[in-house]
């Protein structure tokens, strides 16, 4: 069944407030149609459109232009309509959309995550765009020494099109210890842009999970360390996905329900991954409540990250 | 198979009927928001000259009773309707992504009314007559035509279900 | 290269306690070892085996059979090993598994679930196997007049091997208004096991999505109905999934922390999905937790279903 | 390319050097205890005869030094014995479904340590060798020989991988 109503748009989609032109073509081999032909009439989702923006072709074929000067609809039904007895009958239909192209993100940053195996970055979108829009998550394996600027492999790219605003590259597919250069673009049916580039090591933006504090248990015996007056014993260890990293650690604490918490710059905590620790200067029979985070750490500093969430609180009380 | 000797359906029979014909009216319903919602096709009286060129029937809706047909004349005759309105949404399938799963429970409900119709003509010893299907489906050669015929066939299909209820609980009375 | 060490077992899952054999030969073809070839040690995970289980063949081949009177382990290795300078080197192994067939699934029920469209069952799955152990839930649609004897076109089984003891039937799958067979299998490698089965109306073992329950608006007018002292009025509607479904509905309520309720038997909802209740009877400014709940039901009393759980509470203060 | 005349390796690379090292040898050692706990493959020492048979080399631990050779050539071997090692835990695969996750870590930090190695040759803009792999790797055609092969490869890799960094921490010295 060949069809009877032709409808073409000038742009399927286009910039939120412009203009917009469209035809509509009934064949003349069809009958049901050409046999009642009356006035074309045009709707912009219910409402009738104004008579003097559209005019009907004289060259012979039944059809009739219409101009929407500004379009202000994000999304809206543009129907072709023929008047039948007054009623406008419904032939044919197109779907407008409009918006804007995408803005550059910002706010692009980086999270190496060692448990998830994963490297996820963020951004923020620009202002919304009333359209669909993709986030792509392009990267390159690149050479330390000239900052990124000469490309080598690229990475795997990855889409985000659910509006979550972050993608994540599984650490199959990185170098963890090469420079990579990574941004995020932006792209929709009337535009692209892109966000700032990073050039990273992906292990210099790890963020380590926080390590775990437990009481040390009191041991007994001619070296017996009961815990001192006015100190607490406890037994640290740093977690399993990173008991490879040297880590930098440091403490606080503070009286269960207190506002402000007391930091403890700590012992880099080297390679070992496990060790104890002994806080002292604290009152008398009192309750504190500790936790702990690490930090990517080395002696000469050389290596990055990002600092732990806390530990989990552990309350411990100190001796009479 | 003999004929039963019962002129009515069984009391237990008429609540699950009234149950299954909600539950498809109230799929038919959001269809019908959602087309008018979405794509604001609202009005089925604005749309007759697409049905006509597109060819969809309208639905005979004259009940059972007025027409004097037996138990067996009048459930066969519901069937072979609740079919052919099978047919007409299997057609409309493709019609949206965001319509889909609705479109699709539609039919497991339209499915699961005409078994049930089958089944108790089943359990009352009487030969369902397989009647072939009537005529040629519609096709669609646009998404606007598709979306237009739904909102004909969703009309139609309420106007039948308001039928078919009368029918089915006039034959349950005893 | 082929392979220098044959091992085989009598069987490689048994019942745990029952007595195992297996035999370890030597390929004459094997240089390497037949050059070395002194005795054949057995151990059992860590532990030698006592040598008077095993006796080497004396017809020329290199090998030996072994026989352990009773498995205990549910899991374990069994090593052929060749002494050597005192060493036992390990030159084949086999995995040993071992425990019971499947007893008979019990406390099998099942729930339609509106929402999730799907038919879910459950079951208690009787003493531990130690063996991996495959539940399967089979069904059958069926007639309504003989109590699923007559069984007619199968549905698709639902495996569950995850030890959550419980599978889910999609519902384009089943017919919701005709009778199935439906029953749990449990099978291992030692044997298999069903549960009784049940014969039943999908819809009629439907639990409900709760009601929505809300404060309603006081309407201000000629008609207008300001709550009554003593009276709180209320506005209810039944989830959206089963607002098709005629339901009966009852309320509880009590003072808030207060342990015990009182209920109060509904009316017959009927086919209306929404409406309002007054609840009167209470006392003058006092604060009240309300609760509804709803089954499946018509007047001839012919549909089955579960009651749904307690809607969220709805916290009203009766007037001054 | 020009041999580039530094002696040494930059005081940057051994804090991450440190770290991939310790990583691989976690992998190994989880890998060691699951071998040893599932299948009672504790110790290397048992498995001689089947070492023998399957064909598994053992490595030459001599460090660099005390072979007296250039920053280079040191690079160039140490680089040859980590794609050497890549290759045999590449032919462990399909080791058991347990412990096939933590081997295709222990691949990805083996092949990122070796890339890393290839990438500070770049660096210094010294031509790595590219040499030919050494032999047939072995192949394995039981579940038990490709275990017991796996404790072996296991116990050289991390007596390689000591060497290793004793090596890379010589040539950190300035």
């Amino acid at each position: 069944l060949q069809d009877c109503v032709d409808i073409h748009l000038s742009a399927s989609v286009i910039h939120l407030g412009a203009p917009i032109s469209a035809s509509c073509t009934i064949n003349t081999n069809c009958s049901s149609l050409t046999a009642i032909a009356t006035k074309i009439v045009w709707k912009l989702d219910w409402e009738k459109l104004p008579e003097h923006w559209q005019h009907q072709r004289e060259d012979g074929t039944l059809g009739s232009n219409i101009t929407l000067p500004h379009l202000n609809h994000t999304h809206a039904m543009l129907s072709c309509c023929l008047l039948l007895a007054g009623t406008p009958q419904i032939i044919g239909q197109a779907e407008l959309q409009a918006g804007y192209p995408p803005q550059s993100p910002s706010n692009f940053s980086c999270i190496m995550n060692l448990t998830a195996q994963e490297l996820t970055c963020q951004w923020k979108p620009g202002r919304s765009t009333y359209l669909p829009t993709k986030f792509i998550l392009k990267s390159y394996n690149s050479t330390s020494k000239d900052n990124c600027q000469s490309r080598k492999k690229p990475i795997q790219h990855c889409v985000s099109e659910d509006g979550k605003n972050q993608c994540s590259i599984p650490r199959s597919q990185l170098p963890l210890y090469q420079k990579i250069d990574i941004w995020v673009k932006a792209e929709n049916m009337l535009g692209e842009a892109e966000s700032p580039h990073l050039c990273i090591y992906p292990m210099d933006v790890v963020k380590l999970e926080p390590p775990i504090l437990q009481a040390a248990e009191a041991r007994l015996g001619p070296d017996s360390s009961f815990p001192q007056p006015g100190c607490l014993k406890l037994k640290w260890e740093k977690a399993k996905s990173s008991k490879h990293v040297e880590q930098m650690c440091e403490l606080q604490y503070q009286h269960p329900g207190e506002l402000s918490w007391v930091l403890v710059p700590f012992l880099n905590s080297g390679p070992q991954h496990a060790g104890e620790y002994d806080l002292c200067g604290l009152l008398f029979a009192t309750r504190y409540v500790l936790q702990m985070r690490c930090v990517r750490s080395s002696l000469g500093g050389q290596l990055g990250g990002h600092w732990s969430d806390w530990s989990s609180s552990l309350e411990l009380t100190t001796r009479e | 198979i003999p004929l039963s000797s019962s002129n009515y359906l069984p009391q237990s029979f008429l609540p699950q009927i009234q149950e299954q014909v909600r539950k498809i009216q109230n799929d038919i319903e959001e269809l019908q928001q959602r087309l008018c919602a979405d794509y604001s096709l609202c009005h089925p009286e604005e749309l007759i000259l697409v049905g006509q060129y597109l060819g969809i029937p309208k639905p005979l809706l004259k009940n059972c009773y007025s027409q004097d047909l037996s138990l067996v004349a009048c459930l066969n005759q519901l069937h072979y309707g609740l079919q052919f309105y099978q047919g007409l949404v299997k057609a409309l399938e493709g019609i949206s992504p965001e319509l889909a799963p609705t479109l699709n429970i539609l039919q497991l409900d339209v499915g699961d009314f005409a078994a049930n119709i089958w089944q108790q003509m089943e359990d009352l010893q009487v030969a369902p007559e397989i009647m072939p299907t009537q005529g040629t489906l519609p096709t669609f050669s646009s998404s606007f035509q598709r979306r237009a015929g739904a909102v004909l066939i969703f009309d139609y299909m309420q106007g039948f279900l308001d039928m078919a209820y009368r029918d089915l609980r006039h034959l349950s009375q005893s």
